[in-house]
Parts: structure tokens; sequence; C-alpha cells
């Protein structure tokens, strides 16, 4: 076995370590340093992988064949790593309102390392324990602001809905093994299609999908969503809306498409999919529409963008998978961008709801673009990221549906459309508070540190390059998915 | 670079450069926009003068330009006229600096106001420019959300909210749907290509399934024509268009609306020629209600905007019906009525915005007599309002004389009534218009009205009323150029008439086995 | 042939001056006025020219009066002219009477302050009647039958302040477009059958019988006479004309008198060749029946321009009439000399009302012979011409069409225009000597005054040739289109022409002599109209032009504002309000319920967590 | 009788519904908590049992790691849950309703 394909993960783990060690030896008011010290780590790590020194790029198996770096794991990693090094910018403009700022830094950078884990999970175990790798960190960085009651209600409900939904996946876990007695992917993508009659197995394979369906916040394992958003610290909201959603859509793909492919191409499963997909894209456009908080309302949304996400998944095609890269990666910056801006602006007013954006565009020009641009990209219109993820997405679903010839498929298709359709609603009372808003209370001007329109400015500059020149990643994410089946 | 990339450049980055402006420089934001496109009317201009000694490529598209964008999906920037779209390039040219000429209306936010409106007017030409499916709806979408954010902030009356909720309702569900077809279309057709000459070329060898055909034509017909207010669909364009600013009221109704239609012709069609013969007689009832019904509901306004813009959605009915025709003087009457209806509709609002800004209402029961106070946009209205009921000497006469020839042939009682719509309705309602405003004595409170003095503020209308004036009297300039390319599209249709069916069937394995290839 | 060109130049001189006038001239009148005076007498001196060097029947090399406007598959039309007998002499007309009106016009209209709008508008419109006279197919005389539309529209909405002049305009443009509806679907219908729109294509075609519109004929014909019914008010499309009276004086005279309503009859000489018997009868009928309708209203208007109007109408019925029987020639000449008398009554009216001072009352006028002379001359020649008294040139017109109804033995309509004759007669001389003998009625009566030299003058060159216009040669022409072979006659023989057909000749002048005396022993000096106490309900009927207006106010009009108000009603509250106002609602209403959902409370979320659970499993397994 | 593999999947499954009854029934945070430890470990009694009967030793592997990770969301859940009782005086699930809809 070759240990140095996990060198990423020990480093970042490593990392860790030392942000919590450091912070002994920091004086308080200069551990804001910690986290661009933690920034600068993390940007290296991603060059490395980009220049393919070290473990990053090269592809191969450990430790029996239960982690494995391929082409899907190296995107999702950089994804992770880019992810994390634009949340820890928000937790350092975040910092002033929290205590112990650098075990949150390094709990950031501990979710990250289970991210990892999780984008080379290649069997249930490591799946199991890069989940609860992840749950558990963010069961603290949720409930971080312990003075503030609503943290600590949204920790224990996500503790609680949490726990709960691995117990079912653990008990899934064992109801496949028993049946099966394969815990590898690989080894069990061999075997399980002659278990596709098994009852059991299909239990475990259902309670499997519902632990990661609640990563994922698909309906009907949403419930969680919108109060652990609204009452976690904002950096943590933007972590768990990026990074914990696309660690739950690599398992699953994972789970789908390696472990047991024959069974998720049965007519059950994949209509299950359609279904759940539908909903799900509803259910979040439709909750959103009269949403006033604003993190509420990008729980919602970020809700229904699983829904679309999903549509990647249903059409059970290539190009849907490669889709369901793309979106992310646009969702990255989109997401990021908005919880920004929100980080700054109602940073010092209580209320998060809408109307604290007014007169933004005076206050700050450019915080008023970037949450524009995000909420823009999120609705889909060109030329930004998220109007070619759906495009793709659309497009899978449309080839899906001409291969299969399934009408459940165009069903699914006009569900999405409505739905993007009842999204523009909201998305641009947003835009609209920031612009045409009775005259605002205040209109002193935001300061922004540099790091903070660094970020900014790095959102922008992603969101419009993948909506423009989306052909490098595309053909990134075409290739990763080569593994999948 | 081609000619067409910088006519639909310039208004794209003379709004990045007002990004930068800042807001207060009122001169210099509104100089920039005319400006940019003034400069897009002169190249517009040199290109459709240039266009028969330009060599067309194989073809037959001029001033061509290709570049690849997104190899894996086939999809690339290409841009390229043939005689169906010049006229368009031409016209969405001159209305978009005929609107940013009369955007002086517009007081707040100015600066917002003309980034939309310039991104709006290169979108749209962008979109009728690109040869590319992708781009094509994609620059289209571009100009669409513009449109809804300037009725949302900029709209008049106490119906704003509701006008822009609908008419973004409409026009989004309707765009979608469009893009849904398109996408079908894409993977249907198996040729791993968004290039329209390429796909239509496919296409010819092995034409799609006649069910995928009449599966995916409707998608288009009903996304576009709900762009287009193809009835039932319409109730949108009245409403948005009487509440929207008039220099977006200009943009939208004059040329971007136009979208829909030319989509039809340029995509539907070609690609889909079988499922087109099989819903043409749809269109050609459809239209009907354009003509009949909202003839009719013109009649009732009592508000000249909305009248106007009640008018325009009866005036697609004419386009629909040559559309629907499939004959060569259908299409080629199709085209000239687009292009012809670009021009008097955004004249038509245009003097509405000006009546509005100096009487501060459109009720035709508070207005009257303006002649005497307004010769100058008094006759201005006169004049478009006669173009609009089709007075020979206007492009629109033209182009719904042609129609009529063309539809006559095929639907004759469909013919008969769309006579009566455009003969008598549209002459009931335009005179009565002309009566309760421009006729009749002038109330005592429109004693103060001023009418346009400076040649720079009579240059829109002035504009506006020549390019009507020009191809109605020499309607070659435009049939001359649009009949080669309109005939392609015909023999297209028709050599897929129902009698080939046979053909068709055994072309639909290898179209099977080419799409099911792309899924690997 | 010689001057090529001149065709091409008559036309559009006018079009020029309308361009100059609006473009660069508003400002002055005086500038305005000659320009476009001067435009049209010189298409009228060209005309001459152009028949002086190539006569009537000029040989047209190739397309030189050809320009093909617009050529898709099979639909070609040219912007062509066709230039003949009847369209040259036509254009004499028009030009003719046109210019003298013109000038007229510029003495009765000089106080006006939009003078240089009105003399614009009026070069338009020569300009469109020269389009018609001259157009070679079908399409292009539509054309220019839409734009004789409009620029009477423009006219008779002169005077746009006024409420009544806008609604006479807006009437007078429906009530047209109604026809030209009916002429457009007939000439689409003829070119679906025959693929040709060219007079000469279709003329030798259907001579030849290469082409033939076979069983639709009639319905072809009848459609394209919609256009003529239209332009030429026959009934039931006569409403609008006495409405029309709402415009200047000089434009009652060219428009609504000499030129535009004979378009109609115009166009069916020209495009005779199309119509079959049944279409030629129904025709003939329709065309009697005007006259008869139009003169018994005549009998009981007050207003001086009215009654003029609707002797007008009779007169186009006349026209109309004869082309039905048949004889386009008598219809032709009928137009040519009720051009020039009629013009002349209208603008002898005109003088009187300026006179008058702008009074149309005929029954506050009286005794005009001593205050204008000129005028009283003048109109009492109009009338003459008009009764038809020999030798005006009425008398000839009048009694070529009685000769064609009995060379046709078709004994009913004689017996109508007879009739009619007489009517004619007995209102023409009702309003004489109401107007002109007698004594005053009126205080303007007592101070009205002569017009001036600038508008006399044309009143008397018209009346030379009300007087003449019978005799010199006007039918010869028109007979070497019509007619292939026809000998020449000479002034004495036209003279002497009705003598060879007594009986109508005899019973025509009967006729006349009959209203004569009726309506001397009723009018002369009378005070007040004495004919409603005699008539009663009758006269009122007359009176109210047999309630037309409003029989159609109550029933077409009506009916159309009523689906209108349905159609508006569906889109207001089913389309908007029903199906939009539901989705919205719903929408709305949907999110609000899902949040329900949202209850906060732990247990509730565990608990639905669980039950989607079990609903999966449900569904799967 | 011979306890077969079915009677330990059967216990392993009551205990599994228990612990769910719980979880949906009581009201107290910590119980509720309890409940979920005792869903974890059906899902252990599940695997060691089918380890036993299929002679195959991942199960019990995958046991231990299971109780590991509980074992730290113990930990964790349980500061939480303390710290919310510190600020709240209460644990119950009534009282967490500050967000909603």
């Amino acid at each position: 076995m070759n240990a140095s394909l996990i060198s990423l993960e020990i480093s970042v783990i490593g990392l860790g370590l030392v942000l919590m060690l450091a912070d002994l030896f920091m004086p308080a008011e200069r551990r804001k340093f910690l986290g661009y010290a933690a920034i600068a780590a993390l940007g290296v790590l991603l060059l490395a992988s980009f220049a393919g020194c070290g473990s990053c790029s090269l592809t191969g198996t450990a430790f029996h064949g239960a982690f494995v770096n391929d082409g899907l794991s190296l995107f999702f990693k950089r994804l992770f790593i880019i992810a994390a090094i634009l949340v820890l910018f928000v937790a350092v403009e975040f910092s002033d309102r929290l205590t112990a700022i650098s075990e949150y830094y390094s709990l950031i950078v501990f979710a990250l390392a289970g991210m990892l884990f999780a984008a080379s999970a290649n069997d249930f175990a490591m799946l199991f324990v890069s989940i609860e790798l992840i749950t558990i960190t963010f069961y603290v960085l949720v409930s971080f602001q312990r003075n503030k009651l609503a943290s600590l209600e949204a920790g224990v409900k996500y503790l609680i809905l949490g726990a709960l939904s691995s117990a079912f996946m653990i008990f899934g876990i064992a109801l496949i093994w028993g049946t099966t007695g394969q815990l590898n992917f690989t080894e069990l993508a061999a075997v399980a299609s002659q278990f596709a009659d098994s009852k059991i197995f299909l239990l475990g394979v259902l309670l499997v999908l519902v632990g990661l369906g609640f990563k994922i916040a698909a309906f009907p394992f949403q419930i969680w969503a919108p109060d652990v958003y609204q009452g976690a610290p904002t950096p943590t909201t933007a972590f768990l809306a990026i990074g914990s959603k696309a660690a739950g859509f690599v398992l699953l793909m994972r789970f789908l498409f390696s472990a047991i492919p024959s069974i998720t191409h049965s007519h059950a499963l994949s209509t299950m999919l359609i279904i759940v997909s539908g909903i799900t894209i509803l259910y979040g456009n439709l909750c959103a529409l009269p949403q006033r908080n604003l993190k509420r309302l990008l729980a919602y949304s970020s809700i229904s963008h699983a829904g679309y996400l999903l549509l990647g998944v249903a059409a059970l095609n290539a190009n849907g998978q490669a889709a369901i890269l793309y979106y992310l990666a646009g969702y990255l910056f989109t997401v990021l961008a908005a919880f920004l801006v929100i980080a700054l602006v109602l940073r010092q007013l209580e209320t998060e709801d809408v109307s604290g954006l007014a007169g933004l565009n005076q206050r700050s020009p450019l915080l008023a673009a970037t949450l524009t641009i995000a909420m823009v990209s999120l609705a889909g219109i060109p030329p930004l990221a998220g109007f070619f993820g759906k495009f793709l997405l659309l497009k899978s679903v449309v080839e899906a549906a001409q291969t299969t010839g399934n009408p459940g498929y165009y069903c699914l298709l006009f569900t999405a459309l409505v739905g993007v359709v009842i999204s523009l609603y909201y998305y641009f009372n947003v835009v609209r508070a920031i612009y045409w808003s009775k005259e605002p209370k205040d209109v002193s001007p935001i300061e922004m540190s540099g790091a903070a329109k660094l970020t900014a400015w790095l959102c922008i500059a992603g969101i419009f390059a993948l909506g423009l020149f989306p052909n490098a990643v595309l053909n990134f994410a075409l290739l990763a998915v080569g593994g999948l089946k | 670079m081609s000619i067409l990339t910088q006519i639909a450049g310039w208004p794209l980055l003379a709004a990045l450069a007002l990004v930068v402006v800042p807001r207060n420089y009122r001169v210099v934001i509104r100089a920039i926009a005319v400006l940019a496109t003034f400069i897009s009317t002169v190249l517009a201009v040199k290109m459709f003068v240039g266009y028969g000694c330009a060599v067309p490529d194989a073809e037959g598209f001029r001033f061509v330009q290709q570049i690849p964008w997104v190899e894996s999906l086939g999809i690339s920037y290409h841009v390229g006229v043939d005689g169906l779209n010049v006229g368009l390039v031409l016209m969405g040219a001159i209305v978009a600096f005929a609107a940013a000429l009369c955007s002086w209306e517009i007081k707040t936010r100015e600066k917002e106001f003309y980034i939309l409106l310039l991104v709006m007017s290169g979108g749209i030409l962008g979109a009728f420019a690109s040869l590319d499916l992708f781009f094509f709806y994609f620059l289209h979408e571009l100009a669409l959300v513009p449109t809804f954010i300037m009725i949302g902030v900029w709209g008049r009356g106490e119906r704003k909210n509701y006008a822009t909720f609908q008419i973004t309702l409409y026009l989004s569900i309707g765009a979608l749907i469009a893009l849904l077809g398109l996408i079908a279309l894409y993977v249907q057709s198996g040729a791993n290509t968004f290039d329209i000459p390429k796909l239509v070329e496919h296409l010819k060898s092995n034409p799609l399934e006649t069910n995928a055909q009449n599966f995916i034509f409707p998608l288009l017909l009903f996304g576009f024509g709900i762009l287009v207010s193809l009835w039932p669909f319409h109730s949108w364009a009245p409403l948005g268009y009487g509440v929207a600013p008039s220099p977006t009221a200009m943009l939208h109704a004059g040329v971007l609306k136009k979208f829909g239609l030319y989509g039809l012709i340029r995509v539907a069609l070609p690609l889909l020629p079988e499922a087109a013969q099989t819903w043409a007689n749809v269109i050609a009832w459809l239209c009907v209600g354009n003509i009949l019904y909202v003839g009719w509901v013109a009649m009732r306004q009592k508000d000249l905007n909305l009248l106007i813009g009640n008018s325009s959605v009866a005036h697609m009915g004419f386009i629909f019906l040559g559309i629907a025709s499939l004959n060569l003087i259908g299409i080629t009457g199709a085209v000239l009525i687009m292009v012809a209806h670009g021009f008097l509709a955004a004249l038509t609002f245009a003097l509405n915005g000006y009546i509005y800004q100096q009487t501060g209402t459109l009720k035709m029961s508070e207005l009257g007599g303006l002649c005497r106070k307004l010769p100058f946009i008094g006759t201005a209205l006169l004049m478009a309002a006669m173009a609009g009921c089709g007075l020979p000497g206007f492009a629109n006469f033209v182009g719904e004389a042609t129609v009529f020839f063309g539809a006559w042939t095929v639907f004759p009682t469909v013919t008969v009534i769309a006579l009566w719509g455009a003969l008598v309705i549209g002459g009931v309602y335009m005179t009565r218009a002309i009566r309760n405003a421009l006729h009749g004595p002038l109330p005592e409170k429109w004693s103060a009205l001023v009418d346009a003095s400076s040649a720079w503020r009579k240059l829109p209308y002035a504009l506006l009323l020549l390019c009507l004036l020009v191809f109605g009297f020499v309607p070659k300039l435009l049939t001359e150029k649009i009949n080669p390319d309109a005939g392609k599209i015909v023999t297209v249709v028709a050599a897929a008439a129902p009698a080939e069916h046979a053909l068709v069937q055994v072309d639909v394995p290898t179209a099977r086995a080419q799409s099911s290839e792309i899924e690997q | 042939m010689k001057h090529e060109l001149f065709p091409w130049l008559i036309l559009f001189l006018p079009l020029i001056s309308v361009a100059v006038i609006t473009l660069f001239t508003l400002r002055s009148k005086m500038v305005s006025s000659l320009i476009s005076i001067g435009a049209v007498s010189a298409s009228f001196i060209l005309t001459v020219l152009f028949i002086a060097a190539n006569g009537f029947h000029p040989e047209v090399p190739g397309d030189v009066l050809n320009w093909n406007w617009l050529s898709i598959d099979q639909l070609n039309v040219d912007f062509g002219l066709k230039v003949d007998a009847l369209s040259l002499m036509m254009t004499l007309v028009v030009t003719g009477v046109g210019g003298l009106i013109h000038i007229y016009s510029y003495g009765y209209m000089h106080d006006d302050r939009s003078l240089s709008r009105f003399f614009a508008k009026l070069s338009l419109f020569t300009f469109s009647m020269l389009g018609i006279v001259l157009a070679n197919n079908f399409l292009m005389m539509f054309i220019f039958w839409e734009l004789v539309g409009i620029s009477s529209y423009l006219l008779i909405g002169f005077w746009f302040e006024k409420p009544s002049a806008g609604d006479a305009a807006k009437k007078a443009f429906i009530t047209n477009r109604l026809g030209d509806f009916g002429f457009l679907f007939g000439i689409l219908m003829v070119w679906g059958l025959l693929h040709s729109l060219n007079f000469s294509e279709l003329q030798s075609g259907v001579a030849a019988g290469t082409v033939t519109l076979g069983a639709s004929a009639t319905i072809a014909g009848l459609l394209i006479f919609c256009g003529a019914m239209g332009k030429s008010a026959q009934f039931p499309l006569h409403v609008w004309l006495p409405d029309a009276m709402e415009g200047p004086t000089p434009v009652s005279a060219l428009i609504h008198a000499a030129t535009m309503v004979a378009a109609g009859v115009y166009m069916l000489c020209r495009s005779l060749f199309l119509f079959d018997h049944g279409a030629l009868q129904v025709i003939a009928y329709i065309g009697g029946f005007t006259s008869l309708l139009a003169a018994l209203m005549a009998m009981q208007q007050n207003d001086i321009k009215r009654i003029i109007a609707y002797s007008t109408l009779s007169q186009l019925g006349y026209m109309v009439m004869v082309v039905g029987l048949n004889g386009p020639t008598p219809a032709m000449f009928h137009l040519t000399t009720h051009a020039f008398f009629k013009a002349l009554l209208f603008l002898s009216a005109g003088s009187v009302i300026m006179g008058m001072h702008h009074e149309q009352d005929i029954w506050q006028m009286g005794n005009l012979r001593k205050k204008m002379p000129i005028t009283f001359w003048t109109f009492l020649i109009g009338s003459l011409a008009l009764c038809g008294v020999p030798p005006f040139s009425g008398f000839y017109s009048k009694d070529s069409i009685l000769a064609q109804a009995i060379d046709q033995h078709n004994y009913l309509l004689f017996g109508i225009a007879t009739f009619v004759a007489a009517l004619t007669t007995f209102y023409t001389f009702r309003l004489f000597f109401v107007v002109f003998l007698g004594k005053e009625k009126s205080k303007a009566a007592a101070h009205a005054h002569e017009s001036p030299f600038v508008m006399t003058g044309p009143l008397m060159v018209l009346a030379v040739f009300s007087v003449i216009g019978g005799f010199i040669g006007i039918t010869n022409n028109f007979e070497s289109q019509f007619a292939h072979e026809h000998e020449s006659l000479t002034m004495m023989q036209q003279l002497l022409e009705p003598f060879h057909k007594p009986i109508p000749m005899c019973l025509g002048l009967g006729a006349v002599a009959i209203g004569f005396f009726a309506a001397m022993s009723i009018y002369k000096d009378a005070e007040t109209d004495p004919l409603p106490a005699r008539l009663g309900g009758l006269s009122k009927a007359m009176a109210n032009r047999f309630y037309f207006d409003e029989l159609y106010e109550a029933t077409v009009i009506r009916l159309h504002d009523f689906i209108a108000a349905v159609f508006d009603w569906i889109d207001r509250w089913i389309l908007e309000g029903g199906c939009i106002g539901l989705i919205r609602g719903g929408t709305d209403f949907t999110g609000r319920a899902l949040r329900l959902m949202q209850t906060g409370n732990l247990q509730t979320y565990a608990f639905l967590f669980v039950l989607g659970v079990a609903v999966l499993l449900y569904f799967v397994l | 009788m011979q306890v077969g593999l079915h009677h330990y999947l059967t216990v392993s499954i009551l205990l599994f519904s228990l612990g769910l009854l719980g979880v949906i029934m009581r009201r107290n945070l910590l119980v509720i908590y309890m409940s979920l430890e005792l869903m974890l470990n059906a899902a252990n009694l599940a695997l060691v049992s089918f380890s036993r009967f299929n002679d195959k030793l991942d199960g019990q592997v995958l046991v231990f790691f299971i109780i590991t990770v509980a074992a730290a969301e113990v930990a964790v859940g349980l500061a939480l849950i303390v710290a919310l009782y510190r600020k709240r005086q209460s644990a119950h699930v009534e009282d967490l309703t500050s967000m909603k809809l």
C-alpha cells in the first residue's frame, strides 16, 4: 500500500493540530493571523494538488481499497480545499463575534479533513467514519456561539437529527454487509446484482440513502436545514451549505454509481430518485417564497439546489454526474459570495431580515454587486455559473428522457422549470431590497478589510469564469466521472 | 472580427464602461449610451448596404465569425447573417439607438437604467446575429432579464408590480420551455452540435422520427409563442407595455419580441419540417385569436398605451399567419412584418412616452386635440396609427399584403378573417385613438404642452418614420435579400412532405444509433 | 412614343410638392399654396402636351412605364402606369378640374391658419387620385385606393377641433375600409385563380379564354364591386358621403363630387372585363336603387351642401347603374360632365356660403341674385346641366344613360332613372328658388357679398365646360377605349346624337319639365318649406335619410362594441384574473402552507424524519 | 431450540425500534439522546451477529469503529446539551422552538 496517497489528508489534519497548539502561544489579539496562516497553508496544498507533486494528483487505492484516489476524489478535494479557504476568509471577518476563534479555525480544518476522506471513501467503514468526522465537527461549529441561544438550539437540533440519521445509516450498512458480506464498494459492485431482489439488502441500501439524504438535505430529510442554517454562525452555515452538501453528494455518487450501480439503474430506485428530486425542488422554492429571514431564505434555496443537483443523479448518465460536479463548483462560489456579504452586513445589526440590506448599494457598492451577482447566478441567469450548471443538468435529464423514454423524466423537467420560475421571485426580492428599497436608516459605509475585498473578488471571478469559460472545468468534470457507472 | 460582433459588442462594452462612471455624471452616461448605440447603428447600416457585396460562406451566411467555446458540447460562438436576420439586425440597431435617444425621459437612477438598456440592446442584437442555438438562447436571456428589472423599477402607474410579476412569469416560462425544446432538439439530433447550419445539414440527411418532431415542435412553438404573446398567452404584453418605461417598451415590443418568431423560422421550420406541416393548422387558427380577439379587445381600451400594446399583439397574428402558410410568399411577408413592426412599435411607444411625459396620463378620455399643441408629435402619431392599420406607403402594408397573398392559397378562411382584422378592426381602433387623442377640442389643462422642438428631440421619431417609409416604398431592399434564404427553408419543409414518411422511417434507426453513441 | 417620362412626372409632381411643403414651407402659406397649385397645373399641362404628342392611344414601348416593385415567386407586382384613352381622359379631369379647385381654394381658405397643411393634403390627394387613374395592376390600384381614402380622411377632418368633423372623418374612413375589405378580398380571389394582377395581362387572358374565373366569377366581381361601393358611396355604404360635407367646401367639390367618388366608377370601367352577367345585374340594380334613394333624401335637406351631396350620390348611382347595364362609355361620359357641373355647383355653393359668412341653411338665404350675380349665373348653369336641359353637357350624358337602359331593354331601371331625373330637377330648383330668388330670409342674406375673382374665375371656366362639355368629343375618346370599331363623330353629329333615339330623350325632357314646374309651383318665393306639411311622415323619413345611420348605429356598431366588451371581459377576468390570479395565489398559498411543517419542535422534526423514512421504505419495498 | 441469526436480528430490530420510539416519544433531550445510542447499539448487535454467523471479522472491526465514533459523538452531544441546559435551565424539546417556519 502506498501511504503517500493520503499525504494530503495527513497534512490537513496536521495543520489542524498545529493551529490548536499555536493558539496556546498566540496572544489573543493576534489570533486573526492564525486564520491567514491556515488559509496560506491550504493555498499551498491546493497549488500542490495542481502542480501534481506529492500524492494529491497520483491515483490508486490504499487500505485494501478502502481509500481511493481518482479523478472524482481529486475534483472534490480541490473543491473542498477552495471552499475551506473561502470559509476561513469569512471566518476571519466574523472572528470578532466568536470566542476561542482559533479552535474555530482548526475545527473547520478538521471538517475539511473529513470531507477529504469522504471524497476518497470507497468502503462503508471509511464512508461512516468520514461522515461522522464531518458531522461531529459540525455539531461544534454550529453551536459555536455558546452565548447565543439560537446557535445552541441549532446545534442540538443538528445533533439529534444527525445522530438519528447516522443511526439509520449504520443499521443500513449492517444489513448490507450482513447480506452481501462486502464492505468495499468495488467488491460489492461485483456481487450486488445477485441481491437485487433481496428485501433486506434493499432495506439496507435505502437506510444508507437516508443517511446521505440527510447530509444533502433532500426531501424528506431536509427538515433540519432551515433552523440549523439560521442559528449557526454565518461561516459555519456557509461551510454547511457547500462543504457538507458536496461531501454528501460525492458519497452518494460513489455509493450509487460505483457500489451498487446495478441496483441504482433498477426501476424502483431510479423512479424514487426522480420523485425525490422533483419534490425537493418544489419544497425548497415554495417555502422560500414568503421567507424574509435572509439566512433561512438561503437555507430553503439550498434545499432547492439539492433538488437541482439530484436531477443529475436521477439522470443516471455520465453527463448528469459531470453536471453535478460543475454545478457544485459554481454553487461553491455563489454561496460563499452570498454568505460573505451576510456575514459583513448583518454583523452589527441583530436582525437577519432582508430589509437589513436596504441601501447596501450606497453603503458598499462592492458588497451590493457581490450579493446581486450571487443571487442572479442562483436564479440561473446568463452569463453566470448558475445558468450553465442548470443548462447542463437539464440537458442530462433530457438525454435520460430520450434514451429511457421514461415519462417521469418529462414531469421532472417541467417541475424543475416551474421551480426555476418560482425562484426568480425571492432572488429578485433580495436584489430589489439592495437597490430599490425605501431610504434606509443608516447609510454609514461598511468598512471592508483587504481580505474581505479579495474574497469578494475571488467569488465574483469564480462565478463569471464558470459562466463564461466552462470548457476547462467541464472537461475535468467529464474526466472525473469516468470511473462511475 | 466580424462586423456583427462589433454591432452587438459596442453596447455591451459601453455597459461595462458605465459601471465605472460615477452616477452624477449624467451627461457623460447619456452620451456614452447614445454614442455606443449610434456606432452599432452605423455599423448595421454599413452591414446592410454591404450585404450584396459580401461573399456568403458554404451555408449562405455572410459576415460569419466562429470561435469554439465548449468543444465537448459542440457549442461555439458563431455569428452570421443571411436574408432572414439581416433586416432584423439593422432594425434592432436602429431601434436601440432611438431608444437610447428617448431615454431622456428617465430621471431617476439613470446609471443603472442605461446599463440595463445597453445590456438589453447588445444581448438582443447578438441573439439575432448568432447561428449557435446556445448563444441564440443565452444572449436572448441576457437581454430579457433587464426588461423585468426596468419595468419593475422604472415602470409607471399603480399596476406596476402586478405587471412586472406577470411579464416575468410569462416570459421566463416561455423562455425555459423554449430552452427545453432546444436542448431536446440538440439531444435528439445526435449531431452533438448546437451549430444551426450544421444541424440543418445533419437533419436534412437523417431527419428526426415523426413523433420526436411532434413532441419537440410544440415545445418550441409555445415556448417561443409565449415570448411573442401568441394567443391565449398574450395578456402579459399590453399590461407590461402599459407600465413599462417607453425605451424598454420600444426595445422589447420592437426588437426582443421578434426573437420568438425568428426562432420559429430559423430553428423550428428547417429542423422540424414534418412537425411544422402538422402544426401549421394550429398556428393558423391560433393567430385568428391574435388578430380578431385581441383586435376587439384593443377596441375597448381607454388607455393609449394599452391600445397600442394590444394592437401590437394583434400584429403578431399576421406574422404567425405568414409562418403558418409555409410558402415562400408567406414567410417572406412574415419577415417583412417583423422588421416593419419593429420600427412601428418602437415609434408608437416612443410617441406615447413623449405624450405621457408631457401630460402625465395616457387616458384617452383626458386627452384630445393634441394635434394643435403638438403638431410634430401628433402628426407622427397619426402616421404611426395609419401604418398600424396597414396603410400603403408604410412597410407594414407590404408585409401584411404579402402575408395575405401567401396565406390565401393555403388558409383562405383564416386569410379573410385576417383581412377583416387588418382593414376594419384595425381601422376602427386606430381611428378611434386618433379621434380621442389627437382630434377634437383641446382641454384647457393641456394648453401648456410643448412640442418636440429641437432636432435632437425629433431625431428618434423622424428616424423610425423614415425607416418605415423607405421599406414601405422600396420593399425590394428586403425581399431581394429574404427571398433566397426563405426559399431554402421552404424547400426543406416541402421536402419532408408526409408523402415521404417511408424515407423518414428508414432513417430512424441510424438517428437512434448516433444519439445513443453520444450517451456513452 | 414621345415624352415617355411625362407620365411619371404627372404622377409624382404633386407628391414632390407634398414633401416640399411638409418639410420646408409649412411656415409660409403663400409659397406652399403656390407650390401645390403649380404642381397640379404642371401635371395638367404635361398631360395636355403628352396627349398632343402621342394621341389618346400611345404605343408604350417595353417597360419604360414599369418598375418592378415586389416579386416573390408567384406574386409579381409592378409599379407601373397604364396610359390609354380612359386613364388619360381621367387624368385630364383630375388635373384640370383639380387645378381649378386648387386655385379656388386659395381664395376660399386663405385666412385659415394652417393653409399650408391644407394644400399639402390637397396635393397628397391629387397624387393618390392620379395613382388610381394610372395604375396598371390591381394591387397598385388598391394601394392608391387606400391613399385616397386616407387623404380624404385627413381633408374631411381638416378642422379636427370640431368634434363633428373628427367623427365624420372617422366614419368616412371606416365605411371606406369596409368596402376595401371586399376589394382586397376580390383581388386575392382573382390572383388566386388567374395568378396575375396586371390589367392588360388579365384582359388579354380573359379575352383569349386562356384563364377564367369560372364559377366564382360572380362572387369575385361583386367583391371587387364592394370597393366601388365604398368609394362611390353606393347603397348600403352611402352613409359617409353626406357627413363628409364637414370638410372645407373645395374639398367637397374636388373629392366628394368631381374625382374620388368617381374612382369607383372608373375602377369598374377599368376592370369591366372581369364581370360576368350576374355581377353586372346586381351592380346595375344597386346603382339604380342608390340614385332613387339619394334623390328622395335630397328633397328634404336644408343644408345647401348636403343637398348637392345627395344629388352627387344619386348621379353616382346613375353611373354605376349604367356600368351595370354594360355601358362604360355613358358612365365615363357622365362622370366627366358630372365632374364639371358638380364641381361648379359645389364651388358656387361655397361662394354662397362665403358670402353668407358660413351660413349653410338655405332657409336663411334668399334673393342672392342681386348680391352675387356671377355666382347666381354659374349656379344656374350648373343646375341646368345637372338637370339635363339641352344643350348643357348634362343633357347629353344623362340621355346617353337613358338610351343605354332602353338598349338593354331594362325598362324598370329606365323608369327609375327617368323618375330620378324628375326628382333631380325638383330638388335642384327647390334649392335654386329658395337661395337665389324670393326675398331675404335673414340679416346675413341682406348683407351677402360677391366673392373675389380668384374664386369666381374658376367658376366661370367650369361654367363654360358645363355648357359645352356634351359635344367636344369626350364620348369619342371613351368609345375608342371600349368599343372595338367606332366612328369618331363631328361636333355637329354629337349635338344631334340624342335625336337618333327620341324616346329616351323625350321622356327625359318631360321628366325635367315636370320636376321644374313642381318646384316652381311650390318654392317660388316660399318663406318656409311647405312640403313636410303635405308629405308628413315621408318627408320626415327623407329628412332623416330613412334612418340608415340609426340602423347601422344600432346593428353593426353595437354588435362590434358588444363583442369587444365580451372579449375584453374574458381577457380581464378569465385570462388575467382567473388563470394568472389562480396560479399566483396557489403558489403563494402552498408556500405558506408548506412552511408550517417547520414547527421548530425537535420532536416533530424527528417524527417527520421517521415518517419520511417509512414512506420511502413503503414506496420502494 | 437452536438460537439462530434470525433471533439476534429480531432482537436488534426490536432494540432499534425501541430507540426510535424513544426518540419520537420522549420529551427530555438526554433521554432522546440515550435512545439514539440504543439505536446505534442495535446496529452493533446486528453487525456482530452477522459476523458471527458468516464467519467474517470485518463486521466486528466495524463495530469498534462505531463504538469509538459513538463515544466521540456522546462527548460532544452531552457537552452541547449541558451548555444548552445552562443557558435555558431546561432540557425539554418544547423549549427549543425559538426558530420556526
